[in-house]
């Protein structure tokens, strides 16, 4: 049944008894063209540019939980393409384009919102950092413009420019970017990949990867032996303990993000602003939630939960910028398992195994990617060759060097 | 011509006597006090080297050389233990630059010693609400049953290193780097405000 | 106006009078009153307006779980939206407003809502406002924040003060009912430790609501006892006021403090809240229940209310909603509250038990009404007319002004949860029990699904032993005082009114109905994550506190599992919301980050210098006279320091002092270039790779004697560096003999910089500073003034003849002061940040603006400096293809072809020709000046080939300012390339 | 976290003492010419990642500054030992114990004589 205000009217007349599920719950089939593992946005939007773009529509998304249960569910919704490498640039900006028309595309409303994110900057250094990466961008042609202070101050009086110890100077600003609703994008990939064909099967774990003569034939699960001819791995969080089921070491550690939601309040903030001097970024919802986060807690995690000491201090980069969130009271706190890649970047790539195929190591950007990362990733395994928009996110760059370090920290996971 | 240049402490003009904060019946709830000129020092042992380190700081200074997080006062020297093998030595009011001389000197290789009489800033804090006040930077556990005199600890305060002392009962000596020291100082005051404090 | 104060009773002082006013109206309550009592003796029974519908709301609790009745606290800075009336004490000059409501509560536009709200049902928003594509951000979406919220949120500064705080204990005890009470005293007696903490302003939890004796005496007379017992003990402390927030790891439990958020104005010197973070060695959660709404029409009502709330507001507070009141209830709370509401006076027409089997229960005479349910409510924003029940024989109408429902018990479990335990469903005591996963978190009392008072004080006796014995404690059997023992278990829950004619809620503030469950379900949002987050259940203010347990027991029905299969969904942080402010601390302003200060700050500030942040540290930037701006200050330092000689501040740098007869090998190890053979009194300029082979850091070290080196790292990375020298020694190298100590602030240390630097110093340095006797990169321990003992450097980051002179930095401004006065004759002017920034720049000398992080030696001209002779952090992945393609851009100079063009780091570089495109892409600008030699803005550049490009022309394309300009690609050293400056 | 870390010098501390880097499983190849690129590979970049047990480096920056290896559950978050990194031998064959910061600080009052145990042993070594 196709979303509409007329079926939502039909629907109502006849007191909302009739709405199908928004996607099938099958049981597996013995075997399918493609498995991918990990029903998260990434594994849905690449079920769905699979039946979509390449026609491949026996295919199936092995989800452990509900769907959307891992960080899709639970992300701070911030898209943005202002990266500044040339490896990822492109992909990032790819993928605004995709959300741009995705609700169109797969009949479900993800309140994509571009209502601008600022970064700002508070020293010369910081502020030549933001100009080399705009410029990168403007070369692109994505859009991005340098705020000075009083632009900034047009458009937030309330930050706090003259901070005691970190006085805001400018900011950098892409007006495309913005929030969309996190649940409603995995819901959307999923109805629309149902839509065509695709088997999204959830409370179904991957226990193990069965190879033959070197390439892979199919997965253990939770609910049996599934066969296939190739896998797509997007296990976000869990990627080491996929891979390494196929023999695979990854780059990779595992880390816990916590995000927080306030109370409802009133518009209070129009746009998405990060802080410059730490981690903090905030943004409001639809529902009137002010939701933010920051920096990862730091050590290694699979528990979804972190610690106060990070809250607190998510909290006070918070308040050293906009100061009148004192009042604000935070709702809830939770946590996700991100893949930190140790240059920071993802892996989109085959892998030497024959019909293997990686996605992950998003990091706390992965989000934004959802729709280009689907779109690569579906490019990659049906051509068995990466897409040039993906051609740099190699999983061998760590060996031979050609690593994409946006923030420079280095082989740190946690730095990045 | 050394003797004719004063040695200026990161706290120059921040210390003004008086009574700060809420002024409750019983009186503020502590004091703080700069100690300076304060000599300073770090010791480290050579490797190998600390036992014959501990028995000629015996000999030399009078002082059973403290474990970590142990402190050990004698003949005006306090040693403190801040990490394995390293101790922070403190000698209040001394003139510059001979504490850590007379320390290399009677050490020699057994151990490396450092100046620091300029590159720390001690402080004294005491009074009733004393462990109340460091409780508000510290996680460490302060209460009397548990941080004793004879004892101290690195810790943190503001985000602000701090070595902690316990000096009696309700008193505490605390050594910070000096270019943090003018912060630490505005930070501990205020969150002394709330019982009130003097700086003597 | 039903709602009214009784003329007797409650514990209210009503001897005090206490001034608040609500929407603007002046209304009068008492000491002990909450703003919701208060409110409510005022004949305000209308509270706030839902999310959705702008349903007209009251209260429905009389606790921290309260959905409805939330409200605007204060004014200006000060004001705060949401604030529950039930837990707002009141206090002279209150200002409350409602919220969410336009124009006024009473009347109020929203509700046109409510019509259409056939239309606004579970995920409605999902399937609709697509088309036109445009309409989302122009039309929809403006008009669906503008609707959803609750309160507002200033944008005025805060002008209160929070602060935060550690606390020990061996047992902390949460919650203060009977349980946490004999919790506390038995936990106490052994000599543990204790920490009691209660949300509530007076503690005594249910005590102070309830009519039940202890000991024969009024249950709060037995509290105020005890807790006077407690307060004697110096191994307690009783924190009432204080919402113990959430459980972390290690037995960490955050704890939220009001302490002046009953006053008017506070007191500015103590914080308005307080955030504890309570290190326990055993938790007693003594946390008591919540009670259960029914879900049946109309049961969101102004005047509906649990059961236990009515009894609350009656006992405690000696106010009720109506003259009259009924009951609907599956459980014995209902009867205790039919018995409570007779004894304070009022009617009571009927308690409607779902129960056909309900057990015999002492009513005082109201009539029961067995196995029937009430389907909707007759009432409006002013308050109920009636009910309509049925009894399985059609409807049927019973007046009343107030209804109090008792669907049943949940623990509040939240506390044992927030470590990722889930709690349980049992099917004997109904609720979802407290999960026991860890032992440090112990269960009391009614949180542990023990529902009587008698056996609440025993449960509360026995775990605060158990956690003392948990603590390490000996302990004795604590005498538990007599109590009623006769309170019964709910029989099975109804989940929600089939029959119901009107809205039956299951979340009130997010208008969520029986209805939207099932719909969810049969859309395949059937796991109950899924159905949350379609429906929103839960996820308002109140964190489903009331709603949840329904919202499970109704999607069991409509999936066909059972309640265990369905579970509860995800308990997290915080237990009711904490302020930013609270999170925050005393962490703001200026505390937000340390502040570091150079010793010759105050030297600086006195001639006049300009500072700027970088990092922790104050640095003077340029020192301007008269007129001038940072550009004329700085070309005007750098000039005369070229000219003659100046003095610069670099206090700033990391420096380490090394020792050991391992130190010359330990050295080695972490620079990628030789440093072995160094030879004693002589500086060497050091590269340091990350292990990962690009470079970290860099810095000079001097080897003072055979075993000793003074290091210098820059200023931005001295923190990491001495880290890593750390790790260098302790993980990777324990055997060395080596020592090491930070004296970053041990030391002042300045620059000298010019053709004169040489007889400005002999004036105050004991040596001879004579080409021959300390040449170029010459260290030594020198004396100063005659006897201060001081370092003294022949390095050069500004191209000149030029020192570092290091000394303690108690004496820094005496001596920087002498030697400007030495100066003078030479003409000697301090320089800042900005003329050395430039400096090194004509010098092509490199800063992290060039080492960036993603820069490799050879990146930068230095690919001589890896050795190739001995192992060194960085040295194999440094060999790594990326690392070494020749495709890697190169360290240029650029200079504009039309030198007073200015041009900006961040600037990329081009073709000429070219169009700007990432395949044309040829670098970009890292750091920019004017450079007052060469009287042109000069640059710094990343430039592909570009070693092999000096001489070119490139683009220099700033496409986010506009600018673009032509430029010439040289030699990064812009001046005196021979060095014959600094060996001069 | 871990929320707190019983420091084997300092005692019971918050984890925002501490500066976490990561991985302490691998071993830094010995000395150049040694260690082949594959396996500097590894030790850079390859993680064990491991769902459970887990071995870190912490350094102790806002006390004694000592490196430290942190062995603990990344699942349930308990912390097993806390062994300075200068004499930590792999992880502990010790049985998982239960230690999530209930014990109290291994701090005991300040030893008066001679100096901290844990690290003289180190001299010989
Ligand atoms: C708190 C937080 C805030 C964030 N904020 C942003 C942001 O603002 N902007 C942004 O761009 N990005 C953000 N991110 C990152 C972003 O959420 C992730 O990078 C992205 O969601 C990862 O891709 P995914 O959606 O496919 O992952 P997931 O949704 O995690 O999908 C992976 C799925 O794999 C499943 N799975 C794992 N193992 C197995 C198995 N063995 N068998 C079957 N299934 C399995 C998991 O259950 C999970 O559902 C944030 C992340 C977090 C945690
Ligand atoms: N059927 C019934 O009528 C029925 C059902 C349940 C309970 N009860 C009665 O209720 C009483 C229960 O006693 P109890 O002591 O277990 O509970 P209680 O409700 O008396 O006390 C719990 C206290 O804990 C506080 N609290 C809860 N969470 C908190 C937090 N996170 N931080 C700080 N404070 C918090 C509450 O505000 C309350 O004051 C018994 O008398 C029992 O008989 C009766
Ligand atoms: C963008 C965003 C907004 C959210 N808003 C709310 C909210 O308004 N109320 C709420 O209770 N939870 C909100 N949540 C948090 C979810 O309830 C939930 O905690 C999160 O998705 C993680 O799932 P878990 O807690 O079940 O593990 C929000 C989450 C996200 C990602
Ligand atoms: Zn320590």
């Amino acid at each position: 049944m196709k979303y509409s205000i007329f079926s939502l009217a039909r629907n109502a007349w006849s007191g909302h008894k009739n709405w199908q599920p928004a996607w099938r719950s099958p049981d597996p089939k013995p075997e399918y063209d493609v498995i991918i593992v990990g029903g998260g946005g990434h594994g849905l939007a690449t079920a769905y540019y699979l039946a979509k773009v390449h026609g491949i529509t026996n295919v199936a998304v092995l989800e452990k939980g509900y769907l959307g249960s891992g960080n899709i569910g639970r992300n701070t919704t911030i898209i943005r393409s202002n990266y500044l490498l040339p490896g990822n640039n492109p992909f990032y900006e790819k993928s605004l384009q995709l959300w741009e028309g995705l609700e169109q595309d797969f009949n479900f409303n993800a309140m994509v919102s571009q209502r601008g994110v600022v970064n700002l900057f508070h020293s010369d250094g910081q502020r030549d950092a933001y100009v080399r990466r705009g410029n990168a961008m403007r070369i692109h042609g994505v859009d991005a413009e340098i705020l000075d202070q009083h632009a900034l101050h047009d458009m937030m009086p309330f930050l706090n420019f003259e901070n005691g110890r970190f006085p805001i100077m400018g900011g950098l600003c892409q007006r495309r970017g913005g929030t969309v609703r996190h649940d409603a994008v995995a819901w959307g990939f999923a109805r629309g990949a149902d839509m065509r064909g695709v088997d999204v099967i959830q409370h179904c774990e991957v226990t193990g990867i069965k190879r033959e003569k070197g390439k892979v034939v199919g997965v253990e699960t939770s609910k049996g032996f599934i066969g296939c001819k190739k896998i797509g791995l997007a296990a976000a969080g869990n990627s080491t303990t996929v891979a390494r089921m196929a023999g695979l070491e990854l780059p990779i550690e595992s880390h816990v993000l916590q995000a927080f939601v306030t109370e409802g309040i009133k518009p209070w903030l129009d746009n998405v602003v990060t802080y410059g001097v730490g981690h903090f970024y905030i943004s409001q919802s639809d529902k009137g939630g002010l939701v933010f986060g920051g920096d990862i807690d730091g050590y290694n995690s699979y528990a979804q939960r972190g610690n106060l000491p990070t809250v607190e201090h998510v909290v006070e980069c918070g308040l050293a910028m906009i100061p009148s969130l004192s009042r604000a009271r935070v709702l809830r706190s939770w946590g996700g398992i991100m893949d930190m890649s140790m240059d920071g970047s993802p892996i989109i790539d085959k892998t030497h195994i024959d019909n293997l195929y990686l996605n992950a190591g998003w990091c706390y950007g992965g989000f934004k990617a959802t729709p280009a990362s689907g779109w690569c990733f579906a490019h990659t395994i049906a051509n068995d060759a990466p897409h040039e928009l993906n051609s740099a996110m190699r999983l061998d760059r760590f060996r031979t060097g050609y690593v994409m370090d946006e923030t420079a920290h280095g082989a740190q996971a946690n730095l990045h | 011509m050394a003797e004719m240049l004063t040695q200026i402490s990161a706290l120059d003009d921040m210390i003004v006597p008086g009574r700060y904060g809420r002024s409750l019946p019983q009186g503020p709830g502590a004091a703080l006090t700069l100690v300076h000129p304060c000599e300073v020092a770090v010791v480290i042992a050579a490797k190998g080297k600390a036992r014959a380190l501990s028995a000629a700081i015996k000999r030399d200074f009078g002082v059973d050389l403290p474990g970590m997080g142990g402190s050990a006062t004698a003949r005006s020297i306090s040693l403190h233990g801040t990490a394995p093998e390293q101790w922070l030595a403190v000698a209040p009011g001394a003139a510059a630059g001979s504490l850590a001389a007379k320390l290399e000197k009677k050490l020699g290789t057994m151990a490396m010693v450092t100046d620091q009489s300029h590159g720390r800033t001690v402080l004294r804090l005491e009074g009733p609400r004393a462990r109340d006040v460091l409780a508000k930077g510290t996680a460490v556990d302060l209460r009397p049953t548990a941080f004793k005199p004879g004892m101290c600890a690195a810790t943190q305060i503001g985000h602000v290193g701090v070595l902690i002392a316990c000096t009696g009962p309700d008193s505490f000596e605390l050594s910070v780097l000096r270019s943090f020291a003018e912060g630490f100082w505005q930070g501990v005051c205020e969150l002394a405000l709330e019982w009130g404090y003097e700086v003597r | 106006m039903t709602s009214f104060r009784f003329d007797t009773g409650g514990l209210i002082d009503r001897s005090s009078q206490i001034d608040f006013s609500f929407d603007g109206k002046m209304l009068q309550g008492h000491g002990g009153d909450t703003l919701a009592s208060a409110l409510l003796a005022n004949g305000q029974l209308l509270m706030g307006r839902s999310f959705k519908y702008h349903r007209p709301r009251s209260v429905i609790t009389a606790g921290a779980a309260e959905p409805n009745a939330l409200m605007e606290i204060g004014e200006g800075g000060r004001l705060e939206p949401n604030t529950r009336a039930t837990m707002q004490e009141i206090y002279d000059g209150l200002v409350a407003k409602s919220q969410n409501r336009w124009p006024t509560l009473d009347r109020d536009f929203g509700a046109i809502n409510s019509i259409a709200s056939s239309f606004f049902v579970a995920g409605f928003y999902y399937k609709t406002f697509m088309w036109p594509k445009k309409f989302w951000e122009a039309i929809y979406e403006p008009i669906i924040r503008r609707a959803a919220g609750l309160g507002h949120l200033s944008h005025e500064d805060d002008p209160d003060r929070y602060e935060k705080a550690y606390a020990h204990c061996d047992v902390l005890v949460v919650g203060s009912g009977p349980t946490g009470l004999m919790a506390a005293l038995s936990a106490a007696r052994s000599g543990a430790s204790v920490i009691l903490a209660d949300e509530h302003a007076a503690c005594g939890g249910s005590l102070l609501r309830e009519r039940e004796e202890i000991a024969g005496q009024p249950g709060h007379e037995w509290a105020a006892e005890t807790l006077a017992e407690l307060a004697a003990m110096t191994n307690v402390t009783i924190m009432a006021r204080t919402t113990v927030i959430g459980a972390y790891d290690q037995g960490v439990f955050g704890a939220l403090e009001r302490v002046q958020k009953h006053v008017a104005v506070p007191d500015h010197d103590v914080p308005v809240e307080k955030l504890w973070r309570i290190m326990a060695k055993a938790c007693v959660m003594a946390t008591g229940a919540e009670e259960r709404p029914i879900v049946f029409g109309g049961n969101d009502r102004p005047g509906v209310m649990t059961a236990s709330a009515m009894r609350a507001y009656a006992n405690q507070y000696a106010v009720a909603a109506g003259r009259s009141a009924c009951v609907f209830t599956a459980s014995d709370s209902g009867y205790r509250t039919a018995r409570d509401m007779k004894a304070h006076g009022l009617h009571v027409e009927a308690i409607i038990d779902t129960r056909s089997d309900a057990p015999a229960i002492e009513t005082d005479g109201v009539p029961v009404i067995t196995g029937a349910v009430v389907t909707n409510v007759d009432g409006g924003k002013h308050g109920m007319k009636a009910i309509e029940i049925d009894r399985g024989s059609g409807h049927e109408t019973i007046p009343c002004q107030s209804l109090a429902m008792s669907g049943g018990w949940s623990p509040v479990v939240h506390l044992a949860c927030h470590q990722g335990a889930r709690p349980s469903w049992d099917e004997d005591e109904f609720c979802f029990m407290p999960p026991q996963n860890n032992p440090a978190i112990i269960a009391a009392g009614s949180a542990n699904a023990i529902w009587s008072l008698g056996k609440c004080l025993a449960d509360g006796a026995a775990r605060g032993e158990q956690a003392a014995k948990l603590a390490g404690f000996k302990t004795r059997k604590t005498a538990v005082p007599k109590a009623k023992d006769d309170t019964s278990h709910t029989s099975a829950p109804m989940w929600w009114v089939k029959q119901s004619t009107g809205k039956p809620f299951v979340d009130y503030q997010n208008d969520v109905t029986a209805r939207d469950l099932p719909l969810a379900a049969r859309e395949g949002y059937d796991h109950i994550e899924l159905a949350k987050r379609y429906t929103t259940s839960g996820m308002a203010t109140d964190q489903g506190k009331l709603g949840n347990v329904n919202a499970i027991g109704i999607l069991a029905d409509a999936t066909g599992k059972d309640m265990h299969e369905i579970g509860t969904t995800t308990f997290r942080p915080f237990y009711t919301p904490v302020s930013f402010g609270a999170l925050g601390g005393q962490h703001v302003d200026e505390h937000f980050a340390p502040v570091r200060m150079s010793p010759l700050h105050n030297w600086a500030a006195d001639l006049g210098a300009e500072f700027v942040e970088t990092g922790l540290w104050y640095r003077s930037s340029w020192f301007p006279r008269e007129g001038d701006d940072w550009l004329a200050a700085m070309t005007r330092e750098v000039l005369n320091t070229r000219a003659h000689v100046g003095i610069c501040d670099v206090s700033t740098l990391g420096k380490i002092d090394i020792k050991g007869s391992d130190a010359t090998e330990f050295i080695n190890r972490l620079y990628s270039n030789a440093f072995a053979k160094l030879p004693v009194g002589k500086a060497r300029y050091g590269l340091m790779l990350r292990e990962d082979g690009f470079v970290g850091d860099d810095g000079t070290t001097s080897r003072l004697s055979e075993n000793h080196y003074f290091m210098t790292t820059t200023t931005g990375h001295a923190a990491e560096t001495m880290r890593d020298i750390e790790f260098a020694h302790q993980a990777l190298w324990p055997d060395l003999d080596v020592q090491y100590a930070s004296v970053t602030d041990q030391w002042a240390q300045m620059a000298i910089a010019g053709p004169k630097a040489r007889d400005v110093l002999s004036k105050i340095v004991d040596t001879d500073l004579t080409n021959d006797a300390f040449g170029f990169l010459a260290a030594r321990q020198v004396k100063v003034l005659g006897s201060i003992p001081a370092m003294l450097f022949r390095i050069s980051f500004s191209g000149e003849l030029a020192y570092e002179l290091a000394v303690p930095a108690g004496y820094g401004e005496a001596v920087a002061n002498a030697i400007i006065h030495a100066g003078e004759p030479y003409g000697i002017g301090p320089y800042g940040l900005e003329a050395l920034s430039a400096m090194r720049i004509e010098k092509g000398f490199v800063t992290h603006n060039e080492i960036n992080g993603r820069v490799t030696a050879g990146d930068v001209g230095m690919g001589r400096m890896l050795s190739k002779k001995k192992d060194y952090i960085g040295r194999m992945m440094s060999e790594r293809d990326g690392l070494n393609d020749p495709e890697r851009e190169q360290l240029v100079g650029v200079k504009p072809v039309n030198p007073a063009n200015r041009f900006r780091a961040g600037s990329h570089l081009l073709n000429p020709g070219d169009k700007a495109s990432l395949k044309t892409d040829q670098g970009y600008v890292s750091s920019v000046a004017y450079s007052p030699m060469l009287d042109s803005w000069v640059g710094l550049a990343m430039l592909k080939h570009g070693r092999d490009r000096h001489g070119q022309k490139v683009m220099l394309w700033d496409g986010l300012r506009n600018v673009h300009m032509e430029a010439e690609v040289c030699d990064p050293v812009f001046f005196d390339p021979a060095q014959e400056k600094a060996h001069g | 976290m871990a929320y707190l870390i019983n420091c084997p010098y300092c005692g019971q501390r918050t984890t925002d003492e501490f500066y976490i880097k990561g991985d302490a499983s691998k071993q830094r190849p010995a000395a150049i010419g040694d260690g082949t690129m594959d396996e500097w590979h590894d030790y850079v970049h390859i993680r064990d990642n491991v769902r459970g047990r887990t071995a870190e480096h912490w350094h102790h920056t806002g006390g004694c500054r000592q490196w430290l290896v942190v062995e603990r559950d990344t699942v349930s978050h308990e912390i097993y030992a806390v062994t300075p990194a200068s004499t930590w031998k792999g992880p502990s064959a010790l049985p998982a114990r239960k230690t999530t910061g209930r014990k109290t600080s291994a701090r005991k009052t300040p030893a008066r004589k001679g100096t901290s145990r844990k690290t003289s042993g180190r001299a010989k070594t």
